[in-house]
């Protein structure tokens, strides 16, 4: 493979692990803007263990992941009493501040930013996406997936059915800080370095970007979502400096004119044949 | 000579259809009440009339010109005039804010303010307050608020939507009052009605709609006796 | 016994009473109707059983429970489901799926929760759903998209979602509202075929051939009050119930 | 020098506050997050500065810049906000976002990516009390933004479309209804959310004598933070949102240090929003019905 | 899936320009012409076509022409990766001039490193990005040496110092390090009595609390770490409180256009910069050149800065280093020679070029130092410093 491609590669594979960790609490009608905080509590968790502590990639990830698992569901909790456009505001401020308290903590470098000693190939990263996609399309064949849209559809209704509805988003919200901090230990690993100013409320955006383009009705949106993100400004790449005003554009009439997303249930159903028996 | 006419209005709320069909006529200073159990579509007739819900067919005539195509704020402005379902007060407005909304269409504030004074005139309770928010008014007040701010638009043909809906037996009886009073100075009323008794007593002529259709019409001492009403109402067998 | 007990209950929004000091009971395994004109607190009654609003007096007894002060999330569980006025499916859900979540009660464990039962061929759970949709003749769009459906499947498919929960008393809210005389009889069919099971049935109605084919105990409303009870016929000759519904000139 | 700090404070709060005022019409009458505002609010500098080194006098200029601001906003309206009624809430989010790459990246390409001067318009005339400095710029801008903001108080309480204004905010149904034209309103809205943006735009370029194409992220999401601290939907709201963002960043730059100020400030929206989420002044959301 | 093979593919067959010529000798060079800091960057490619084509017209080197491919990266560590890695591994690329700023350097040095391919920065001045990398080169000089050259200046020239405070954008993190460790350490070399340090955000407008803070302090110097958009801004509201004070910076805001951006501000301000056009013939004639392809170009700016200057001595360093590493650009030697290129390079010293005699330590340049002041509106050249 080419080292342009391998490039590219890798750049797309933490643009869809971000893409997935926005998704899930999306998929329950939870707007996170503040992934970027989430993805450097796992960049910084991990990286802090394998430099300092001596740890391998591996368990430093997972605890890196863990502990923004962790971080998301104590925040989470408080921070998920608020809705709808309070809830993206709080999460945008959340990202917002733990970005800063990096750029306070010295221990690992403050705003001269942080090396990472191990490093994480290519070949690395791609499996750890495989994992991301498969295990977020494993959880879409279950009950877990079928109430995240059920409480985005209609929270009473899914309470008056039973559901906790405060706890599947409390998991959405957590599954999704630990997919975004597993991306962070990962991209750690990868480029070898860490400033808390690439964790910046556009790093926060773009995957919402990519979900929404991509469409958030199927599992498949957020991939085809940062596929086209990352992959469209190097298309552009020849237009030089009016890539990314092309590609403003280009968001603005898309989204005018299919307003879903790109990939949509009644997409696959044109696609699917008529399933026979129960299958779904 | 028909004052107001709507002539085989369709429509549709995506896939089900709202109104199929259905075709009214009111003179000039008349009360017509339109009649029917929930879900038949009389909401739907009113908004469709007012130009709020669009109709997929049909053609409407207005006091001589064609107002099928005019968009509400049109429709109001030449006289076709709503009072909602549930009243629906802006109640982070004020009392007289809310009269005030109802004129917006209006150039005229010496005038407006005339007729304002006259309302509180007339309703003391929304006088007495007007600079509070509208939400501080009872049920029955709110209802008086709503027929003011209609008032306010200059209306033709005031459209009354249930206007007894979740109001203590004294006021519903205020409300027809009021009903029968501004109609003997001259307004033209499609009235919409759940109490059957009350709106027939009132109307000099009726219309009865069953899933979206006419099912009968006629003047409403006829209506009042058919057994198909009480059936339609009650469910009771006509013996 | 009766399957639901309500007693003194009350209830007002901003000053206004919506339920006042109601009592009713609702026999078991036969269908209740709860009738009376619109604002008359029929379903804010469905609102304050099923917890969406907390009660302001009264007790509720659902299958011998106190669920007064239950919360919503749980009063499921005591075996009282609804169905609701504007059909709330879950739009971004197809059919099956919103039996699906209709289930949730019996498939209540984590590991029910983690189970990638959409792989799993024949899964108990999608059987269960298909199963129900059959029996009432809807197999045929258990793959639609809700908002793709006709108003009168949308309507008996939330009846079916309400009757996975494997709920004893079913609270309806204008089940027969909207649909056409065909549908109706099909869901007078399903309510029917639901009461030979002994399922407990609460019906707010509007339509009285339909209350009078189902129902054996009629409870009138008006004002949050109750202002008759007993059969249908026994109601109809109600002086007051005439006056709620067809207003007579003599009141007020 | 606390007074000082104060002084500096409240000019900074002037500038939040109007672009705070701009979110808040949007998001209280349209329930709309309008992420094109920062760049209008740069629109308002940039344009008004190109207009400047072209020689055009600076009335022209700053007609100019509210002119093409109002125009941009007619098209976020047409493109971003319209055909998105009715899918989910936050998508108008991606393409209000896609203008305000669209704006910084055509900024970019015709100036460039430095912060450019904006000529001094007036004099650098400074009133000077003792120790203390007020520039007479900031002066004039901070009066220029508290008339605009009382103005538009005044607007929406007591005239007619003000009237239709916060009948749409609180229903739009009911708006309909009373024949409100949706059709011509909400286009101005979004023309009048534009001009607010875009003059806090140029008292910000006259005032800081900067422009650059990325001038407005900073501010504009200062601005929603403050929008929010004080009460969504709610101009005083936003009034009292502006006033403590800005000095809560100039007294955590004076005491603890210019990198706690995204701490300080977005820590007060964090917790603003968890103990009382309608903000300081403002209505809690009602309860649905079933 | 079959979208993402296809779609890869199609990128990759866009974007992959023509491959080298057999037998030329081919750079690869990591553009920053979109992003932050497009417009630091983007005059650079002038003079480094510029310097390619005096080569290659005096006959290239060891025969062979000298070929730059191009990559932008937006200024983005993640795209200045995929550049490093297309230039190693699919252009065989001899050497890079690039990348621009530190984060990219940070994430392109270790890259660089497991591909065996040397890189050498006209930008990034943090302290200490070459450590520990045998392939990472930097033709800029220390911040720290930069600045100590500038209060050495100072002193000889008894300027008045007697007291200092130390300011600096704190999310920047060249700024920073000048800030807290740079300014302190010379204040204390030179005896300045430190009376207190100010921070200030990369991005802030509005420096009037971090001033009145300064007012209080009354220093005679203000050391200053901050890239130019502070230094302008912080002139200009020092000079609206009516503070009077030297500020002193190093090469992060030597911008060619400061005091014009300064408008009558800034008066004194002191830098130390390894670029100024009015050194000697060379200099002097580099500044034609290039003014006269920048605006043929269209380009806003054309007078060179730094960077300009650096990039176009870059491509002369790569063009010694080849010549002495011999050089063939043969596609089976490629590993020896890149090994031998780098080699050359650190071995570099004292080498005549536009901004004066250049040597390599530790992968750093070691070059004069200009120290230029502001006087009337324009910058003035104070001192020549001779590295030690």
């Amino acid at each position: 493979m080419s080292g342009y491609l391998t490039g590219v590669l890798v750049t797309l594979c933490f643009n869809i692990i971000a893409a997935y960790a926005v998704y899930l609490p999306m998929a329950a009608g939870q707007l996170n803007l503040g992934i970027a905080g989430f993805m450097a509590i796992g960049a910084y968790a991990a990286a802090f263990l394998t430099n300092e502590m001596g740890w391998s990639i591996w368990p430093a990830v997972a605890v890196g992941s863990a502990s923004s698992c962790i971080i998301g569901l104590v925040i989470g909790i408080p921070v998920l009493r608020t809705h709808g456009i309070y809830l993206a505001m709080a999460t945008f401020a959340l990202g917002q501040v733990i970005a800063a308290v990096f750029l306070n903590l010295e221990v690992v470098g403050g705003a001269a930013g942080y090396p990472v000693a191990s490093y994480a190939a290519p070949a690395v990263i791609f499996m750890a996406t495989a994992g991301v996609m498969l295990f977020v399309m494993l959880l879409s064949t279950t009950r877990f997936a079928l109430y995240l849209t059920s409480v985005k559809s209609d929270s009473t209704v899914s309470d008056l059915m039973g559901i906790s509805v405060r706890s599947i988003q409390a998991a959405a919200f957590a599954i999704g800080a630990a997919i975004a901090g597993f991306g962070g230990a990962l991209y750690g690993h990868s480029y070898n370095f860490i400033e808390a100013q690439h964790f910046n409320v556009m790093l926060s955006v773009f995957p919402v970007l990519f979900v929404l383009f991509g469409g958030t009705q199927t599992v498949f949106g957020p991939l085809v979502g940062a596929m086209f993100f990352t992959l469209a400004p190097e298309l552009l790449r020849a237009s030089a400096e009016w890539r990314y005003a092309i590609f403003a554009f280009f968001i603005i009439v898309f989204m005018a004119v299919r307003p879903q997303g790109l990939i949509t249930t009644s997409l696959f159903a044109a696609f699917r044949k008529r399933p026979n028996g129960g299958k779904v | 000579m028909t004052f107001l006419s709507v002539c085989d209005l369709c429509v549709r709320y995506g896939r089900v259809e709202a109104l199929s069909g259905v075709s009214l006529s009111l003179r000039e200073g008349e009360i017509v009440t339109v009649l029917g159990a929930n879900g038949a579509g009389k909401s739907t007739l009113l908004r469709a009339v007012l130009g709020a819900t669009p109709s997929q067919s049909g053609s409407m005539i207005f006091n001589g010109q064609d107002v099928t195509k005019l968009a509400a704020h049109e429709r109001i402005a030449r006289g076709i005039v709503l009072v909602p379902e549930g009243r629906r007060i802006a109640i982070s407005l004020t009392i007289e804010e809310n009269l005030l909304l109802g004129a917006h269409l209006r150039r005229d504030m010496v005038q407006i303010k005339k007729e304002i004074e006259g309302i509180y005139e007339r309703f003391p309770n929304l006088g007495s307050r007007r600079n509070l928010l509208a939400s501080c008014l009872s049920g029955g007040e709110q209802q008086m608020l709503a027929i003011g701010r209609a008032m306010l638009a200059r209306p033709k043909v005031m459209m009354l939507d249930e206007p007894s809906l979740g109001l203590s037996p004294l006021f519903v009886t205020k409300v027809f009052d009021l009903i029968k009073e501004l109609n003997r100075d001259g307004l033209s009323v499609l009235l919409v009605e759940q109490n059957a008794g009350k709106a027939l007593a009132v109307a000099h002529s009726a219309t009865v709609l069953e899933l979206g259709r006419v099912m009968m019409s006629g003047d409403p001492q006829t209506l009042a006796a058919d057994p198909r009403l009480q059936e339609a109402y009650l469910g009771e067998a006509s013996t | 016994m009766s399957a639901l007990v309500i007693t003194n209950l009350s209830k007002s929004f901003a000053g206004v009473q919506a339920i006042a000091d109601l009592s009713f009971e609702a026999p078991k395994g036969l269908a209740t109707a709860l009738i009376g004109p619109n604002g008359a607190g029929k379903t804010t009654v469905f609102n304050l059983v099923t917890g969406v609003y907390p009660v302001d007096a009264g007790t509720i007894l659902a299958n011998g429970i106190d669920v007064t002060r239950m919360r919503s999330r749980l009063r499921i569980g005591t075996g009282v489901a609804r169905s609701f006025q504007n059909i709330r499916l879950m739009a971004h859900l197809s059919v099956l799926d919103n039996l699906l979540v209709g289930q949730h009660i019996r498939a209540n464990r984590l590991a029910d929760l983690l189970t990638p039962y959409r792989l799993i061929p024949g899964h108990r759970w999608k059987r269960d759903a298909l199963e129900a949709l059959d029996q009432c003749g809807l197999a045929d769009f258990a793959h639609s998209a809700v908002s793709a459906l006709p108003y009168g499947v949308r309507k008996r498919v939330d009846l079916v979602r309400a009757t996975l929960a494997g709920a004893s008393v079913l609270l309806l809210d204008e089940p027969a509202a909207g649909l056409n005389p065909t549908e109706t009889n099909a869901l007078r069919d399903d309510l029917k075929a639901l009461k030979a099971k002994g399922v407990t049935l609460v019906i707010v109605e509007h339509d009285m051939h339909f209350v009078d084919s189902i129902c054996e105990h009629v409870v009138v409303l008006n004002f949050g009050q109750k202002i008759a009870e007993g059969t249908l016929a026994q109601v109809q000759k109600s002086k007051a119930v005439r006056d709620a519904y067809l207003g007579t000139e003599e009141e007020a | 020098m606390l007074t000082q700090q104060i002084v500096n404070g409240l000019m900074l709060s002037a500038i939040y506050m109007l672009v705070a005022v701009a979110f808040t019409l949007a998001i209280g009458v349209l329930n709309f997050l309008n992420f094109s505002i920062p760049g209008l609010f740069m629109i308002g500098g940039m344009v008004a500065f190109g207009g400047l080194r072209l020689g055009l006098p600076w009335p022209l200029a700053f007609g100019g810049a509210l002119g093409a601001a109002a125009l941009i906003a007619l098209a976020v309206e047409r493109f971003a906000y319209r055909p998105m009624q009715g899918s989910d809430p936050e998508t108008p989010l991606v393409s209000s976002l896609g203008f305000l790459v669209l704006l910084e990246n055509l900024m970019l390409v015709r100036f460039g990516s430095d912060q450019q001067s904006f000529p001094a318009l007036l004099a650098d005339m400074n009133l000077r009390f003792g120790g203390l400095v007020i520039g007479i710029a900031q002066l004039i801008s901070m009066a220029l933004s508290v008339l605009l903001v009382v103005w538009l108080s005044w607007f929406l309480s007591r005239t007619n479309t003000g009237r239709q204004i916060r009948t749409v905010a609180e229903s739009r149904e009911t708006a309909l209804l009373m024949g409100v034209n949706m059709g011509t309103l909400v286009p101005r809205l979004f023309v009048g959310s534009a001009l607010l943006a875009s003059s806090a735009g140029l008292l910000f370029a006259v005032n800081y004598q900067q422009v650059s194409p990325f001038m407005g992220e900073g501010v504009g999401f200062k601005g929603v933070a403050a929008m929010i601290v004080g009460g969504m939907g709610s101009i005083w709201g936003a009034v009292l949102g502006g006033l403590l963002i800005g000095l809560v960043e100039v007294l955590t730059i004076s005491t603890v240090g210019a990198n706690f100020v995204n701490i300080s400030a977005y820590g007060l929206l964090l917790l603003i929003l968890i103990l009382r989420p309608q903000g300081l002044i403002g209505q809690p959301p009602s309860r649905e019905k079933l | 899936m079959k979208k993402l093979p296809i779609l890869t593919l199609a990128v990759a067959a866009a974007l992959q320009t023509s491959s080298a010529l057999a037998g030329d000798l081919v750079l690869g060079y990591m553009m920053a012409k979109s992003g932050p800091y497009v417009s630091l960057a983007n005059t650079n490619e002038i003079a480094v076509d510029l310097a390619v084509e005096e080569i290659n017209k005096k006959g290239g080197i060891n025969g062979k022409m000298i070929k730059v491919v191009k990559f932008d990266t937006s200024g983005d560590p993640k795209q200045a990766t995929t550049a490093l890695r297309r230039f190693a591994q699919d252009d065989g690329v001899l050497g890079v001039i690039g990348p621009f700023s530190s984060s990219e350097v940070r994430t392109t040095f270790p890259v660089g490193e497991r591909e065996g391919v040397a890189q050498m920065s006209m930008a990034s001045s943090a302290p200490g990005l070459t450590k520990g990398f045998t392939y990472g080169f930097r033709n800029t000089t220390d911040e720290g040496k930069v600045i100590e050259e500038v209060f050495a200046s100072i002193k000889a020239k008894n300027l008045p110092a007697a007291t200092g405070a130390s300011v600096f954008a704190s999310d920047d993190v060249v700024s920073k390090s000048i800030g807290t460790a740079v300014i302190p350490e010379m204040f204390t070399k030179f005896n300045v009595a430190l009376k207190g340090s100010v921070d200030f955000q990369y991005a802030a407008f509005d420096l009037s609390p971090q001033v009145a803070q300064i007012k209080q302090m009354a220093p005679d110097v203000v050391g200053l770490g901050s890239p130019p958009e502070g230094a302008v801004n912080l002139a200009k509201e020092l000079k609206r409180q009516g503070v009077n004070t030297r500020i002193v910076g190093g090469t992060t805001i030597a911008d060619p256009e400061l005091p014009k951006r300064m408008a009558g501000a800034g008066e004194t301000l002191t830098i130390g910069t390894t670029f100024f056009p009015e050194v000697n013939e060379k200099t002097r004639a580099f500044t034609a050149e290039f003014a006269k392809r920048a605006t043929a170009a269209g380009l806003p700016r054309n007078e060179p800065n730094q960077f300009d200057a650096s990039v176009y001595d870059i491509v002369y360093l790569y063009a010694e280093a080849m010549n002495n590493a011999k050089a063939t650009g043969d596609a089976g030697k490629l590993k020896q020679e890149r090994e031998a290129v780098r080699d050359a390079l650190a071995k570099i010293r004292n080498l005549p070029l536009l901004e004066g005699a250049i040597s390599f330590t530790d992968g750093d340049a070691v070059k004069p130092v200009y120290i230029l002041e502001v006087k009337s509106g324009k910058w003035t050249l104070l001192d020549t410093r001779m590295p030690k």
